[in-house]
């Protein structure tokens, strides 16, 4: 039977297909060198060598910084006008299959009984087109976490490598409607997919053993976690590239007459993060940030929302200067 | 929102004539916060003033801009208005619509002068809505001083004090008060003699009550600030008794040992165990130690077996004192440059080329040749003397650069000395200019060269030398355009006045400025002249720079005036524009220490309930801080602020720009 | 941005809006004997008086260009002349380093001027104002900072 | 060397005279290395040294790391360059001089790529400031570790960084405002190069402090600028050039040009490099009546 | 588009000095339709916007049973309670809420109820008190213990006047040592200690606790040791919040988003709480 492919010559195709509907193409392409995701206009401009975009995708449905409200400041008024969101129909193409498992929770944890219509609008418009991997690195750890480049959670369309082609396999609805809607670019045909190349499992580390441990609420002062985690400087380099964190800031800006209100990324790692008004802190020492952080992965992210913590992407192992790798951390838990 | 009074006035005609100050007061009636405006032809007049205080009440304002002329104009008096009415003074902030608007906008449409009117109102008015209510700042002043250094300056300024009937600790280094002047023979232009003047004065000195005399005695350690100042004065061993010792001088008489006398500049010997000079005050002796015999080595002690009172004690060590004082007045005189830096005047290699203060000696009746002029080679008086001026002075590349000011008048008055006491001997005076400025000063110099024959060469000594037992000293007359040559007995030289060693140290421990020629700095030249940066802390006399007697005299009264003004009043007030420091956030690293101006930051400890040191923090002493807020752009973690002009001030008004 | 940070000249034409950050000692006094001698300058800048220029963060400049100056300029007391002894070498320093490294940033130094104008200086200071007026309003509107907030909209 | 390293800690461990032990040693896989805390004197075989101990360990001495601290006395593992960035820090009050054991590594080197890394040390595998390393042998040291190096820096600094400067400064205005304002506009202030920089030892950095908002904290390029240009302006006079602010930028913000530029600056006008001297101020916060410039009309 | 992070605007109705810094604003929606429609429970909370400032996060401290307008109560002490204390009668605010759950009140019928206070904690327990106090005849005794710092901090100073004066209500007041005036008629002590001798006996009796930290961890021991139960004992957490609604992620106790989950718990809800509040 003839597969849906996709030819890597029709790439150019598929970009005019969904910028010529008014819609965005991101993909990963080199920027100062980097390999990034950023919107595209030509197929010579994605990158094809990589293993994963140093940027996860979350920015294109939770952008760094976006204006949710703006205000002018009269004598005796406020105007005040909510912003709406800017979600144009926006096709992410050359997501790594572990970063797209990441997309469950986040959807959980923005729908979770209040709607947050700044990721759900975003994420409404947005085909996230995963392309199973062919190269890794010691920082990939995707297998340990019970993912691997077939996985296809998250991914609309999920493709592998096949020589001058792709392999086409579109998951859900969106997906297909995706596919349909492109129709003419896709072609069919057999080809033979090129293996895919599976992160070695890290053989200490047991998830469902973290997952225990961590339930077990005397693992909360044991000495362990100053001693793993003393050289974190609490950059919280890792929490910005890491396709799961999702933690936000509300500010305002602007002059003494007008501003905006601005949702941010913020960082659980930041000593301020926490910070009272009193000056009391909750989480005063940088264990107890890392220790809310790892927990927030293998603990209550997974159990409330049900949707993966830890991806096993790899990125904050290769972004942390001081290589804190979390997988030696979940080892330590696995004991 | 806060209650915000704008009020923009007319000026008559000044500002309205190019600001349209009815727009400018509708315009911000617009803004947040302002509940009232008005227009008004004069608001520094009384009925304007009135009106602001009536508005104030009226409608509760809780801060108030008066748009006007320059703050340098009318800040206080619309502050003491706002204040009458119940609103605290720093409620008010002035916008300078005249000087920056009205005046130099001269736009008859008033376009523009408005329109800029309005952003600096607006400007001002946001910066309002960010300020504190701020209390002057209450300082106690302990109503005692310290003059340091007993000279002619210093003892004017203790007596001035001490008249005003506040007490005085005087600090001389020396074993006697008098300083400089009590070298000296005679006085220009007068010619009276110096010690006639100078020692009722500081007898004077020593009898009154509220002076207490700190002799041979130095100061260590000066902590504090105005009003508050801890010093420590190291009194030194005199190795006598001063309480019971009664001035007899048998122990001078009785001391077998003689060294060079500093006080005579070498030109005679005094005891081991002496007094500077006979009229010295106190009129106590002290023992030169490293020249003692029975201190380094245990032997004689002559002097404490014929002291009567048994006040003399050779073990007698330093004693450490701490006055608390409310000012201080710094009085440390000058020194003269050495001369050793004149070989090519010969001094040092040939003996009869001395210094003007050893021809001083010499003329004086009381110093070694009993005020006959003999040179000090063989005694013989000189028929022929020439005085070298400028020996230092005004020469940047072998001394300084000033002119040392008094030598002009010194070197007139030695050979005015000279004529008188030599009959018939010729005196020549090698000169660049002279300087003669001063009540009597030029007439002086006049006399000393057309009535008493001094022959004046306009030019430069090049080469001094020996020949046949002559002193040979070689110029340029530029004025004639020769060069001459000279046969001299004696040849003096007006080396320049500089500062004193250690003059340096000593600021250092004041906290006070320094030039390079490490004189003292004033506040201001010309209107702070006996001020330094560090408030509570004056100067006087020549340790600012050269100058003669009356001057110093007059800058002892002054300073002694400015703390008898401190001292009027139990508590001294100052504008709270201050630093302060934010305990919470201060890092410790001391940059706002170091750059501060004015040393007005401390270190303090935070400690817990224990005592233990738990952080260290920076500590702005407002008694000391003139509010420069250096310390504030030098934070780095925005730590310290300055009131009245804080972070917050700023940033509201740049963001209503 | 706002009606507050633009207007236009009587004349019409674009009006460059500068800041001029100035000590209270030399230069506002400076500024008030232009005024009192009814000297005739360009309207267009807007003074903020601080106690010295040691006072002056660099991020006010910074500051004063994200709301909209075209131009900012910098004056205090003359070296040596400070009424704080020594605040201006303080912020002369400074300046050094933060002149260099808005130069090296890539703003345009046209933009940004540094003065001394001492209290008797009435004519230096109208000389500079007209002087740095006309400089920048040649140069035109400061786009290049005002744009910086537009630019991440595309990200979006 | 580790061997002597490692003998010296465990005789300093065991003696007391210091608690903690602040080195390197490697990662899981021995691909990189990682600070570590040693205080025991049996762990000391962890402690490693060759050329990818890029880390500038004195970032722990900060009073940012109250947890090390309490742990005791620290002695630290560094290179001549981490123990510039220890100089500052004695200048600016944070420790005294006494308060640490230095343990100086002579230092051939170090590689910022651990890819590139292949065993042996080559200078086309080592960063810019490597080149011109004058303190290779450590100066300021309670004990040194290694043979003393008899390599002499160029006397015209080389490298990539210096090349990258010189190319920016003759660049026009504009072109380098389009440069920054590019690479400004990917930081996505983490503030890493903050966290990472020893010499940002602010328990409440500028950017934290809302009173007034110094900094607008949100990742706009008008924010971005004011971050980056106050971090710069920040390190005036004390960035030792240790480059671990680029190094940790996970954007790849070209920092050093900024730093590099602005330490040439600081020699130009003041002639003064940081970190040699305790006893010197950083040149920001003293002054000289005879500061030159040109600008101030 | 529905934007969780919009504001509602509200006018400030009436202004209360409460204590040094501490203000409480009476608020009502400029929306009139929202004035008549909005609801919320006892315990509550809201995030309250000063323009240009930002937004800051406290309960609402009036009572559901008095509709019309809500009250807030708090400290200056940042940037957005120091802009919010900037305002006056008449200006304009913004209020998100309300949010969180809520103290089981209905679930009390019958039962006796001692409130224990201290200093600014005093604003959540008092929407209880008055929604209680609106319905007295549902329960049995009410004890309110109620300390501050010193007398000046006391806040609601004219309501504890009414408090203390109606008899259907026993009103404890104390102050640290040290903090009390010449004519300071109440305890001096503190609150845990105060509580040990003030309270009513456990039996059919609830606590409802608010202070500072280190207070409630006290009060919530003393409380068991009196012999209350751990169901009994309510408290409410105040952690800092930037969205209220379960998304930003640092109101967090562990597993619990005190913004949805909380923040009224039991002492046994906070006993199986990770240490971390």
């Amino acid at each position: 039977m003839a597969d849906k492919i996709l030819k890597k010559a029709d790439l150019g195709k598929l970009i005019e297909s969904v910028t010529g509907k008014g819609g965005r193409f991101v993909a990963p392409t080199t920027d100062s060198r980097q390999i990034v995701f950023k919107k595209v206009k030509s197929a010579e401009e994605i990158a094809t060598d990589y293993i994963l975009a140093r940027n996860s995708f979350k920015e294109f449905l939770f952008p760094q910084t976006e204006v949710v409200a703006e205000f002018t400041l009269g004598k005796d008024t406020v105007d005040m006008r909510g912003v709406e969101v800017h979600a144009p129909q926006t096709v992410i193409f050359g997501a790594r299959p572990c970063e797209a498992a990441s997309l469950k929770g986040m959807h959980a944890l923005f729908t979770w009984d209040f709607i947050d219509e700044f990721y759900t609008k975003r994420e409404d418009n947005t085909v996230v087109v995963t392309v199973g991997c062919t190269k890794a690195d010691d920082a990939c750890f995707c297998t340990t976490v019970n993912l691997s480049p077939a996985s296809t959670e998250g991914a609309d369309v999920y493709l592998r490598e096949a020589g001058e082609s792709y392999t086409v396999e579109a998951i859900t609805d969106k997906g297909k409607k995706f596919v349909e809607a492109h129709a003419a670019v896709f072609g069919s045909g057999s080809v033979k997919a090129d293996p895919l190349v599976m992160p070695e499992k890290i053989a200490n580390i047991d998830l469902a053993k973290v997952s225990e441990r961590l339930k077990d609420k005397t693992h909360y002062d044991d000495k362990v976690w100053p001693k793993l985690t003393r050289k974190c400087i609490g950059c919280g380099a890792c929490t910005f590239v890491c396709p799961t964190c999702r933690c936000f800031d509300i500010v305002d800006e602007g002059t003494a007459f007008e501003g905006e209100r601005r949702k941010n990324w913020d960082s659980c790692q930041y000593d301020t993060f926490t910070l009272h008004a009193s000056g009391h802190n909750p989480r005063e020492h940088q264990h107890q940030r890392w220790r809310n952080r790892f927990m927030c992965k293998f603990n209550f992210f997974p159990e409330k929302f049900s949707g993966k913590g830890c991806v096993g992407c790899g990125r904050c192992v290769r972004v942390c200067p001081v290589r804190l790798d979390i997988t030696e951390v979940m080892e330590e838990f696995s004991k | 929102m806060p209650r915000i009074g704008v009020f923009v006035c007319q000026c008559g005609n000044n500002i309205a004539a190019t600001v349209d100050t009815k727009k400018v007061a509708e315009e911000m009636g617009k803004l947040p916060g302002v509940v009232y405006t008005c227009d008004y032809k004069f608001m520094c007049s009384s009925p304007g003033q009135e009106m602001l205080r009536q508005a104030i009440k009226e409608n509760k304002l809780d801060g108030i801009i008066v748009s006007a002329c320059s703050p340098h104009m009318h800040e206080k008096t619309f502050r003491k208005a706002a204040e009458g009415a119940g609103l605290n003074p720093y409620q008010c902030e002035i916008t300078n619509i005249r000087e920056q608007c009205s005046w130099v906008h001269h736009d008859k449409t008033k376009a523009a002068g408005t329109v800029k009117s309005i952003d600096l109102t607006r400007m001002t008015i946001q910066r309002l809505k960010k300020n504190q209510p701020l209390k002057k700042i209450k300082i106690p002043v302990k109503k005692k001083a310290m003059v340091i250094g007993g000279g002619i300056a210093g003892i004017q300024a203790a007596l001035d004090i001490a008249e005003g009937g506040r007490e005085v600790i005087l600090v001389e280094k020396e074993p006697s008060i008098g300083g400089n002047m009590a070298r000296l023979s005679e006085t220009f232009p007068t010619m009276d003699c110096s010690q006639c003047i100078l020692t009722p004065k500081m007898v004077e000195a020593e009898l009154n009550e509220n002076i207490t005399l700190y002799t041979y005695s130095e100061v260590e350690k000066v902590d504090g600030y105005i009003g508050n100042f801890t010093v420590t004065v190291r009194r030194k061993s005199k190795y006598v008794d001063e309480e019971r010792c009664t001035g007899c001088g048998e122990c001078i008489e009785k001391c077998p040992f003689k060294v060079d006398s500093q006080f005579e500049l070498g030109l005679n010997k005094r005891k081991v165990i002496y007094t500077p000079f006979p009229q010295s005050v106190p009129n106590v002796p002290v023992i030169d130690a490293p020249n003692c015999t029975k201190i380094q080595k245990d032997k004689c002690g002559a002097c404490a077996i014929v002291c009567g009172p048994k006040c003399i004690d050779f073990k007698m060590e330093d004693k450490l004192v701490t006055e608390e004082v409310g000012a201080i007045v710094v009085a440390t005189g000058y020194q003269n440059m050495p001369n050793e830096r004149f070989g090519e005047y010969g001094y040092g290699r040939i003996k009869d080329v001395i210094s003007g203060m050893q021809f001083e000696r010499l003329a004086s009746s009381s110093g070694p040749t009993g005020g006959e002029i003999r040179r000090p080679s063989d005694g013989k008086i000189p028929q022929s003397v020439v005085f070298i001026q400028c020996v230092g002075s005004r020469d940047e590349k072998k001394g300084v650069s000033y002119c040392s000011k008094i030598c002009c008048m010194y070197t007139a008055k030695h050979t005015k000395l000279y004529s008188h006491k030599v009959h018939g001997g010729q005196s020549y005076v090698f000169y660049m200019d002279i300087r003669s400025g001063g009540k009597r000063y030029e007439e002086f110099v006049r006399g000393a060269i057309e009535h008493e024959g001094a022959m004046y060469l306009r030019g430069r000594v090049s080469r001094v030398y020996e020949k046949n037992g002559k002193i040979m000293v070689q110029g340029a007359d530029t004025l004639s355009g020769n060069q001459v040559e000279i046969e001299a007995d004696m040849v003096v030289l007006a080396t320049a006045v500089v500062s004193r060693d250690g003059a340096d140290t000593l600021a250092q421990r004041l906290g006070i400025g320094y030039d390079k020629y490490k004189f003292y700095n004033e506040y201001h030249p010309k209107l702070k002249p006996v001020e330094t940066v560090t408030a509570g802390i004056y100067l006087a006399g020549t340790c600012m720079g050269p100058m003669d007697i009356p001057e110093s005299v007059a800058q002892g009264s002054a300073a002694a005036s400015k703390v008898l003004a401190l001292f009027s009043a139990d508590e001294m007030a100052r504008e709270p524009i201050t630093s302060v420091v934010n305990r919470t956030t201060c890092n410790a690293c001391w940059d706002c220490v170091t750059a501060c101006p004015y040393t007005a930051i401390e270190r303090e400890a935070i400690k817990d309930r224990q005592g233990n040191v738990v952080r260290w923090v920076a500590k702005v002493n407002d008694g000391v801080c003139q509010g420069c807020g250096v310390c504030v752009a030098a934070c780095r973690s925005k730590s310290i602020d300055l009131k009245g002009y804080t972070d917050e001030q700023v940033f509201a008004a740049i963001n209503a720009f | 941005m706002s009606g507050h940070t633009e207007h236009s000249a009587p004349t019409g034409g674009y009006e460059p809006k500068i800041m001029a950050f100035v000590c209270n000692w030399c230069t506002y006094a400076g500024a008030d004997l232009a005024g009192t001698s009814r000297m005739e300058y360009r309207p267009n800048v807007r003074i903020i008086k601080l106690p010295c220029t040691g006072r002056i963060d660099p991020l006010f400049i910074i500051k004063a260009f994200e709301n909209g100056a075209d131009g900012v300029l910098v004056s205090g007391c003359h070296p040596g002349d400070c009424h704080y002894t020594t605040g201006n070498y303080h912020a002369r320093r400074r300046w050094i380093g933060f002149k260099h490294l808005m130069e090296f940033a890539g703003i345009d130094m046209r933009r940004l001027h540094f003065s001394w104008v001492s209290a008797s200086e009435a004519i230096k200071w109208v000389d500079l104002i007209n002087k740095v007026t006309d400089e920048i309003k040649a140069l035109g509107p400061f786009m290049e900072y005002k744009g910086l907030k537009a630019t991440e909209a595309e990200q979006g | 060397m580790e061997k002597t390293l490692r003998l010296k800690a465990k005789e300093l461990l065991e003696s007391g005279e210091v608690k903690v032990v602040i080195g390197y040693g490697w990662n899981r896989s021995k691909t990189r290395t990682t600070p570590v805390f040693i205080t025991d004197p049996a762990d000391v075989d962890t402690l490693v040294w060759n050329p990818l101990c890029v880390n500038n360990l004195s970032l722990y001495l900060t009073r940012k790391y109250k947890e090390i601290k309490a742990l005791g006395r620290p002695a630290i593992v560094a290179k001549g360059c981490d123990i510039r960035n220890i100089v500052v820090l004695i200048t600016e009050g944070q420790f005294k001089r006494e308060d640490v054991f230095i343990i100086g590594m002579t230092c051939n080197g170090t590689v910022y790529k651990q890819d590139l890394w292949k065993g042996e040390l080559t200078p086309n595998i080592m960063p810019t400031k490597c080149h011109n390393c004058d303190v290779r042998n450590p100066h300021v040291t309670d004990f040194v570790v290694g043979e003393k190096s008899t390599f002499t820096p160029p006397e015209v600094p080389t490298g990539m960084v210096y090349d990258k400067v010189k190319d920016l400064d003759s660049k026009s205005q504009s072109e380098r405002w389009a440069f920054w304002v590019k690479e400004f506009s990917r930081c996505v202030k983490c503030y890493a190069c903050r966290q990472v920089c020893p010499l940002c030892y602010c328990e409440r950095c500028i950017t934290e402090k809302n009173m007034p908002q110094w900094i607008e904290t949100s990742a706009h390029p008008r924010g971005n600028l004011s971050w980056n240009l106050t971090r710069a302006m920040h390190l005036v006079g004390r960035c030792t050039f240790c480059g671990e602010c680029e190094r940790s930028c996970p954007v790849n913000i070209p920092l050093n040009l900024i730093n590099q530029k602005m330490i040439g600056v600081v020699k130009e006008a003041f002639d003064f490099k940081s970190g040699y001297d305790e006893k010197t101020h950083p040149p920001m916060i003293v002054f000289s009546p005879d500061d030159k410039e040109n600008f101030i009309k | 588009m529905n934007n969780i992070y919009l504001p509602n605007l509200v006018t400030i109705e009436d202004i209360y000095e409460e204590a040094p810094d501490v203000r409480s604003f009476r608020l009502v929606f400029k929306d009139p339709k929202l004035r008549d429609t909005f609801e919320f429970k006892t315990g509550q909370f809201g995030l309250y916007s000063a323009f240009g400032l930002g937004e800051s996060t406290f309960c609402i401290a009036s009572s559901p049973t008095r509709k019309g307008y809500i009250q807030c109560t708090f400290r200056k002490s940042g940037r957005v309670t120091g802009g919010l204390a900037q305002l006056s009668i008449g200006d304009t605010m913004g209020f998100r809420g309300p949010y969180g759950n809520h103290f089981p009140v209905d679930e009390w019928k019958g039962k006796n109820i001692v409130f224990v206070a201290g200093g600014i904690g005093l604003p959540p327990v008092r929407s209880v008190i008055w929604n209680v106090l609106d319905r007295r005849e549902d329960f049995g005794h009410i004890t309110i213990v109620y300390g501050a710092k010193t007398v000046a901090d006391l806040v609601y100073k004219e309501e504890l006047k009414h408090w203390e004066a109606r008899g259907d209500v026993t009103l404890v007041q104390t102050v640290d040592p040290g903090g009390q005036t010449a004519d300071w008629k109440g305890k001096v002590g503190f609150v845990p200690t105060v509580l040990k001798e003030a309270a009513p006996k456990a039996e059919n009796t609830v606590a409802v606790t608010c202070g500072p930290p280190i207070m409630i961890k006290f009060v919530l021991n003393a409380l068991l040791e009196l012999g209350f139960e751990e169901e009994s004992v309510y408290t409410t957490l105040e952690n800092r919040m930037k969205c209220g609604v379960g998304k930003c992620g640092r109101c967090n106790v562990g597993d619990i988003y005190v913004c949805k989950e909380g923040p009224v718990y039991t002492a046994a809800e906070i006993k199986r709480m990770y240490n971390d509040f």
